[in-house]
């Protein structure tokens, strides 16, 4: 009884992140002024910043994930590093692809060498490759630990990669980085940040149900037996 | 301090056994480097302009297939194992590893250097400060790299798992390597190699203090 | 204290239960025989003792010692002859052996070690590499590891796999003289009139799940 | 033709049991075209122009490792005695492998090509022209590497050898591939790329054939 | 014509002489044992009939073809099971003999393959992938696709190794039903007892030597 609330509460809170999101898009495609330079291509930061901070979000979710599971080794949060990780890499994907799709027609490139964008793409290859290892470890126990434990690293890395990268392009040439966002474009960008942050909180929570399930279907023994212990 | 000396003459010694190899591997480095020429085709001052790139790309490459092979024969017989049950202190057994890598990755980084200058007329006169760049740069490939390997080698596919895993790990590595050999050789009037240099030895302790704290998660069920 | 305790012991590999509610005692100084079809569990059985396998479900406990809680003491205590025979290929027998012994933090001089290479039958071999040697002359060094540490529970997983009349007359030596020092040994094999006439003890499994624990004189009925 | 079929079917069963390792493979082309743009630098003009040559740079490397790889169930419990022994003919245990791999490199070369484009800003109207050159290339991969691979696969440290007998034989199939593909990008007014595409399948032909006649002496004791 | 015959056999691994001046005859439909020491070179000696390794000097026949000469004749009428088992890992157990039974030309269908399996107690287990496969399972399974061909010479090493009970029972009776049907045998073996009460024929090698060619009968003398 508790996990079916558990698992309405998460259905409640995709849902009210599709509300929120939809209105965000909807104020911020039809009711927020153009901008100056780009005019509507603009809009796509409506989407775009959010996700870039959501994606983020993700990500140290994750790392917090991989530490309890190697202080507490309960299984419940290797179902959650899972699947934060898995949300975090697709985040991270949609930001590139978003970004991407409005490199294009304003900067006349698909991809550009600047730190963040760089970072972006390290960040999807360094946790892509986590749930490749995934795929890899037969045993639950090794999968769940060496996640953890590939997490912990990637995640130190971070920020060093984004030191090194800002350094990196600084000693070539500067970059024309975005101006700062105005005033006016605050609400619609604040309404689709909470909404995609209840969307993914709530699609990670029925993810790692959904784990957990698989998790159960293979730690538990055909005749029930005493409980399962962790290492 | 007993289990880390006998750690480390073990490693020392199964790569006494695999010299062959590790003449390969320079060989295979060495290979790339002539390569990466006929990639980017003859134009000489783009050559020189990218050779500090190219070298520590070798050398990536290179250190991959080190690393993945340093742990084939932990694996095969399953001796790594053999050596837990005995017990010995994982923590140990990866800075054995660990050091025994960072060896033959700076020798194969310095036998590398004559290569490069060679195929891409790339040369400099502070041959101290290069040293010091190879041994942080292949510092900072061999911790994590040992402790990737230890995990890609219990997988089937572990040659391309761990270069998978490496490579965007190590792009801070790759960056102020390249970064730093590159002002080494084209010149560097700011002085902005030691800034790379202190990039690098940051990296290198987070990476060495990591490993050592998770590597028993990593080999032990 | 029993030497060997198990209680209600699980262990999965993948989907599959190698281990289903295994429980028994061995007593200090035993000599027990481990017998079951093919894919029962021995191995696996063998292996969580030694854990090179943690437990899923249930305790186990080797003098005492629990091999969660206190699994350096319990690797301290034990010795394993698996399947895999966990040497080095390319290094020679003396090296394998050299090597182990730089970790076992023991005085053994060259000589000692090849005293013991002499005894499994491999002294003039001492210089090859591993790779060299055919199937029953790895199962001679695997031994020599074993003999090597001095350990109060010895666990041998098809000790007599691939060895020669003398070398199977080995292992029975090998067991009479754990005994008299008072080592507990639980064995692994498929032989089972040599086993019934060397141990004191049986455990049988089928399908993951203990059949028999008790002394090995009463096993003849469970013979297939 | 029958074992020949027999073999292509065992090899894409392997394949397609191991789908994982070759989603492995194209994550790491992908992650070495990353890298290639760290070594040289965000200098786009310079990434533009060596664009091809880092396509097919990555798709050598990876190639290596998918090839390597396709021969280590081979001779893990020496399946491929097994099935020389039976007998089957080496000639189609051969072909049956080079062209699984071939198809396997094939589809890496063009998974790869939207990478490239993303990355280095380096796109073409002339796709079939581009798969032309890909299916051309990686053939030129395919057959000698399935060759060495299956010597290498007989020693320790496979992973570095193979490369280094590979990378010198297939100078030209990247030369001709770079040159071909570059020309793709950047415009070709003189039609050049089409006598590229004959030297590929000029060493295509010699070494499809080379292979299937050396094969049997190298996997025989 | 003798089913066998090896004339002034000789084999090397790197240096050392596996196989030292071999000569023998084996009749059509014989059983013969192969025994002796570890590291005698048993092993070596039956992946040379196999045609697996080529002698180095001496020639040998496999029912009148010579292994060089006629290497295909020779490998279209041997089955070798060896100490590797030639089986894919990731493979099933099914799809390994359904592999096999492709490269042979054989029209058997799923079902036929199935009761192979059967025959080896694996039927249960025909869609699990050799990787997870104990170590006696796939010692089963290697012998299933032994049974798979129909060979007039089958080299059995240390068929009995990994078995349990029944599945030496098996390997008796797979050596009854080759007997009967004509086939020749040569099983190297550590159990000398079991041999000699099947076997008609012995080989005992000695440091690559032959040191014994004759009945099984009269082997006891050269016991260890
Ligand atoms: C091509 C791939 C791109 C990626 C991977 C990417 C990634 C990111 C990331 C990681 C952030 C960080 C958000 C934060 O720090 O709060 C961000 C913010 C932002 N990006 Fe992008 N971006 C891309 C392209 C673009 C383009 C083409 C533009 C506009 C021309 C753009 C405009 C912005 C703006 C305005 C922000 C908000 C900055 C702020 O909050 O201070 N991005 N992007
Ligand atoms: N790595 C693995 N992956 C999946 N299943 C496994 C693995 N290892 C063993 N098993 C399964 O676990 C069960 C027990 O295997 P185990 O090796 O312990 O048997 P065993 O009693 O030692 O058999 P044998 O007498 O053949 O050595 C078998 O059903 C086997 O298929
Ligand atoms: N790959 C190899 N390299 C070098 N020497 C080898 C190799 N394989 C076998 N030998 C040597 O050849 C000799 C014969 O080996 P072989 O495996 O034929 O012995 P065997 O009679 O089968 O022994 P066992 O009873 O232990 O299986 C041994 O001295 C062995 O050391
Ligand atoms: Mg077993
Ligand atoms: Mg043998």
């Amino acid at each position: 009884m508790r996990t079916a609330g558990q698992s309405r509460l998460s259905l409640a809170s995709v849902a009210l992140g599709v509300v929120l999101l939809v209105a965000g898009s909807y104020w911020g495609l039809a009711r927020a002024p153009p901008e100056i330079f780009m005019g509507d291509v603009q809009r796509i930061m409506y989407v775009h910043v959010p996700t870039a901070w959501n994606a983020m979000l993700a990500l140290v979710f994750a790392f917090v994930c991989a530490l309890m599971f190697l202080f507490t080794n309960d299984w419940k949060w290797d179902n959650r590093l899972e699947a934060a990780i898995e949300m975090g890499v697709v985040l991270s994907i949609l930001l590139c692809t978003q970004g991407a799709i409005w490199a294009k027609p304003t900067w006349g490139v698909w991809w550009d060498w600047d730190p963040r964008l760089t970072t972006t793409a390290v960040q999807v290859f360094a946790f892509g490759g986590i749930l490749a290892l995934r795929a890899f470890a037969a045993d639950p126990m090794k999968r769940a630990v060496w996640s953890a434990v590939a997490c912990i690293v990637a995640f130190a890395d971070v920020p060093i990669v984004y030191f090194s990268v800002k350094w990196w392009n600084s000693l070539h040439q500067a970059q024309s980085t975005p101006d700062t966002v105005s005033s006016a474009f605050h609400w619609p960008l604040r309404i689709n940040a909470i909404g995609i942050l209840f969307l993914w909180t709530g699609l990670v929570a029925l993810r790692a149900r959904l784990g957990a399930l698989r998790l159960r279907g293979e730690l538990a023994p055909p005749d029930g037996g005493p409980p399962l212990v962790t290492r | 301090m007993n289990a880390l000396v006998a750690a480390l003459r073990k490693d020392l010694l199964l790569q006494w056994r695999g010299r062959a190899q590790a003449v390969a591997i320079f060989a295979f480095g060495a290979a790339t480097l002539l390569l990466f020429s006929f990639a980017v085709g003859p134009d000489s001052r783009a050559l020189r302009q990218h050779a500090a790139g190219f070298l520590w790309l070798g050398l990536l490459l290179a250190s991959t297939l080190s690393l993945a092979e340093s742990f084939d024969l932990e694996v095969e017989e399953q001796a790594l194992e053999g050596l837990l049950l005995l017990p010995a202190s994982p923590r140990a057994l990866y800075y054995g590893k660990a050091l025994a890598n960072w060896a033959l990755l700076a020798l194969l980084g310095v036998a590398l250097f004559p290569v490069m200058v060679v195929l891409y007329d790339a040369s400099t006169p502070q041959l101290a400060g290069l040293l010091g760049i190879v041994l942080l740069g292949t510092a900072g490939l061999s911790a994590p790299g040992t402790l990737y390997a230890a995990m890609t080698a219990q997988t089937r596919s572990r040659q391309t798992l761990l270069p998978l895993l490496l490579f965007p790990l190590v792009v801070p590595v790759l960056l102020a390597s390249v970064q730093a050999t590159s002002l080494l050789i084209l010149g560097d009037p700011m002085g902005q190699a030691r800034s790379w240099a202190t990039l690098l030895f940051l990296f290198d302790v987070i990476h060495w203090s990591l490993g050592g704290l998770l590597f028993g998660q990593v080999v032990e069920d | 204290m029993p030497a060997v305790s198990a209680a209600r012991l699980y262990r999965r590999h993948g989907r599959r239960w190698a281990l289903l509610d295994v429980s028994f005692e061995i007593p200090q100084g035993a000599l027990a025989m481990v017998t079951g079809r093919n894919g029962s569990g021995k191995s696996t059985l063998l292996r969580v003792l030694a854990t090179a396998l943690r437990p899923d479900r249930g305790t186990v406990a080797i003098d005492g010692h629990d091999v969660r809680a206190a699994r350096d003491e319990v690797r301290g205590c034990i010795a394993l002859l698996g399947h895999r025979t966990h040497l080095y290929e390319p290094l020679t027998a003396l090296e394998n052996l050299a090597v182990r012994a730089r970790f076992l933090g023991s005085t053994a001089r060259p000589e000692d070690l090849t005293a013991l290479l002499d005894q499994v039958g491999l002294a003039a071999r001492a210089g090859d590499a591993v790779q060299t040697f055919s199937a029953g002359m790895r199962q001679r060094l695997a031994l020599a590891t074993v003999l090597q540490r001095e350990a109060r529970v010895v666990l041998l997983d098809e000790p007599y796999g691939h060895l020669d009349a003398e070398g199977s007359l080995l292992v029975d030596r090998l067991l009479g003289t754990l005994r008299a020092r008072g080592a507990t040994v639980l064995m692994a094999t498929h032989l089972i009139e040599r086993g019934r006439a060397l141990c004191n003890h049986a455990l049988v499994l089928d399908e993951g799940r203990l059949k028999f624990s008790g002394p090995s004189a009463q096993l003849e009925v469970h013979d297939p």
